[in-house]
């Protein structure tokens, strides 16, 4: 058994991570911190979890956290994280990053994708991308694992099996993404207001939104060469949910089959249990569709060849809130506690939801 | 158990071991109707059935 | 006033037309026509036209309908429409068809998306395709007008003002459409089933769509150079409405500003009431949303221009049911009436909706 925290409890992905490490068997929950519902009982913000927990948030006091808890995970926006966990890790603590503080690897990305000049460049280097399929040695070993981006977890899945192939073309590559609403936060505004929200197919950020550069990252360093990305996306009136539709040519001299594709990723994702490739000639369900995964920790891939034109067609559904964000964080937790990597995390999703 | 090579997506599939020609098998992985064409001992084949293209009840 | 015939007007495109033909000024609704409704009043059909309406669904009696009729709207499945339309063109009936039995110039594309010989090729060069926006003068001089897509009509009016120029490359446009549930018209089925249609993101068609040639036929009449497109679909939880998001690479050569595509949408649209530039730097309707205008006859356009990579991405948003058939539908008879255009179709929309 380990002792675990959270900071940042009260939001959706502090939700989740609640959730998901009350029912883990190797964890802990000791310290569970919220600024705005500091005192209150878990189950007055969570109603799923009334009478589960007793647990009450608490203030961010840094120095009882750290004898407290052997992992925290910090669920708190981007810029406040790179505050608060190298202290964390200067005690001893290891961490799971939910914000993008310690994503990139280039640092002179961060003023301009999240204004600030980074500070410790060298936790940069030293922390894990955490993805597991791409990154689990990396994961084992270290103390900080920045877990990734949603939009760029799912765009990521759909493009690695295939990146290191000549047959594609890396330059033009579109992500296409439709999200459901969780993924904007707790936090309400005129945009999430209900009359205003229900039934939208609402593009925001259609070019520059910062999940990009992390994507073409983690590809790039799969492709050992630049991989480069247009990624636009739209709310759609889902709560939780992503599907990707990422558009890829074929680079003109390589004529590929259907099951060479299958081949790629069988291969790379063989003993991946919550990889699922999805595709079917009758019934309803013949391509992935994030509606079938909510809950689950799983991610389902597939693909359709255009015979009209060089392209490849993938799709990639995830949970935005959990292989997106918390339900990855525990598998990463689980890969640095060196433990089946499904504990806790084998829940296989409703049908019908 | 005897398994097929389904010629859509290379998945390796598991059919009875008294399979007998022309009889259809649905791709575990890829769902595509295949119809077997050749018995031989512990190789079998097998080809996309015929069937109008993917109808997707539109 | 003239007097008009619904063939096949208890579907959802049949509904519309009927709602709108009922309030238009200048026409009358002779005649009604439906096989699995015949003899029922229109309200056992479409309950919101309860009391505006006495007529009953009649059965198809093509020369009844030609007698009674100048204008015949064939609101009749793809096949179909092709076996009844020429005979009432032979008894000078002019034709508003809604099938696709018309609209392709190049007979050999019929058996390939369509399943039939195409058995009067001679009409196909008669009848204009019914984008009055880029065809007004050969529908005003038409006898027979095939109707457009939907998803093709969001396709066109996204790519209209941009084909001619050279700044963009031509030969790789993706199209990925997001699409309400009444675009699968009104048979039930399994994959409509409520609990299994709500909340999808449901790719359909991901290649190979059949309204591909359509749109690609208009906008290589345009650019008079090959337009080629790959669109992919997806089913998503709202009734109404299509947002297709539309990815166009920048040939290299030729750098082109903002100010220059807002110029090529203002000249292409400058006085078309029905197509509206949407862009705003505040609020929360900064792009196209189909939610804004369900139940109208806009087409609402915007873009931006990717800094990240030399990528334009244009939204085009419509109601599949009015600028997507029935309203596009009834325009054209605005044209062939030699009327203004507005009639019975300038209603703004709700908000909220």
């Amino acid at each position: 058994m380990v002792d675990v925290g959270i900071i940042g409890a009260a939001g959706y992905t502090g939700s989740e991570l609640l959730r998901l490490l009350l029912f883990h068997p190797e964890a802990e929950v000791k310290v569970i911190t919220s600024r705005r519902y500091q005192g209150e009982y878990v189950q007055r913000v969570h109603p799923n979890l009334r009478g589960i927990s007793r647990l009450k948030f608490s203030g961010v006091n840094l120095s009882k956290i750290g004898d407290e808890c052997d992992f925290v995970f910090t669920a708190v926006p981007h810029g406040i994280s790179k505050d608060i966990t190298p202290e964390l890790l200067d005690m001893g603590v290891k961490i799971l990053d939910m914000s993008a503080d310690f994503r990139l690897k280039n640092p002179e990305l961060y003023p301009v994708y999240y204004d600030y000049e980074h500070p410790r460049i060298d936790l940069l280097e030293k922390s894990a991308y955490g993805i597991p399929e791409i990154n689990r040695e990396e994961i084992k070993n270290a103390d900080l694992v920045a877990c990734p981006g949603c939009l760029a977890t799912s765009g990521i899945f759909g493009l690695a099996p295939i990146v290191k192939y000549e047959a594609f073309n890396l330059e033009n590559i579109i992500v296409d993404t439709k999200i459901g609403s969780s993924a904007a936060g707790d936090s309400p505004s005129s945009s999430s207001h209900h009359p205003e929200r229900s039934g939208v197919v609402r593009a925001y950020k259609p070019t520059n939104h910062r999940h990009t550069v992390e994507i073409e990252q983690e590809l790039s360093k799969i492709a050992k060469k630049p991989v480069k990305i247009a990624l636009s996306n739209h709310a759609v009136d889902i709560v939780r949910g992503i599907l990707a539709t990422i558009h890829v040519w074929l680079s003109d001299d390589q004529p590929i089959a259907e099951k060479d594709i299958w081949q790629m990723f069988r291969e790379f994702y063989q003993n991946e249990y919550f990889v699922r490739l999805v595709r079917d000639r009758k019934g309803i369900y013949r391509f992935p569709d994030p509606k079938v995964i909510v809950g689950t920790n799983f991610c389902d891939l597939g693909f359709e060849l255009d015979v009209h034109l060089p392209r490849l067609v993938i799709l990639s559904a995830i949970d935005n809130l959990m292989k997106g964000a918390s339900g990855s964080a525990v598998q990463s937790f689980n890969v640095m506690l060196g433990i089946d990597e499904k504990t806790g995390l084998d829940f296989p999703g409703f049908h019908p939801i | 158990m005897a398994t097929i090579s389904c010629p859509e997506c290379a998945a390796t599939i598991e059919v009875a071991e008294d399979v007998m020609i022309g009889e259809i098998v649905d791709c575990i992985d890829c769902g595509q109707e295949l119809e077997i064409i050749s018995v031989d001992g512990a190789n079998i084949q097998a080809r996309i059935a015929e069937s109008e293209g993917e109808d997707f009840g539109e």
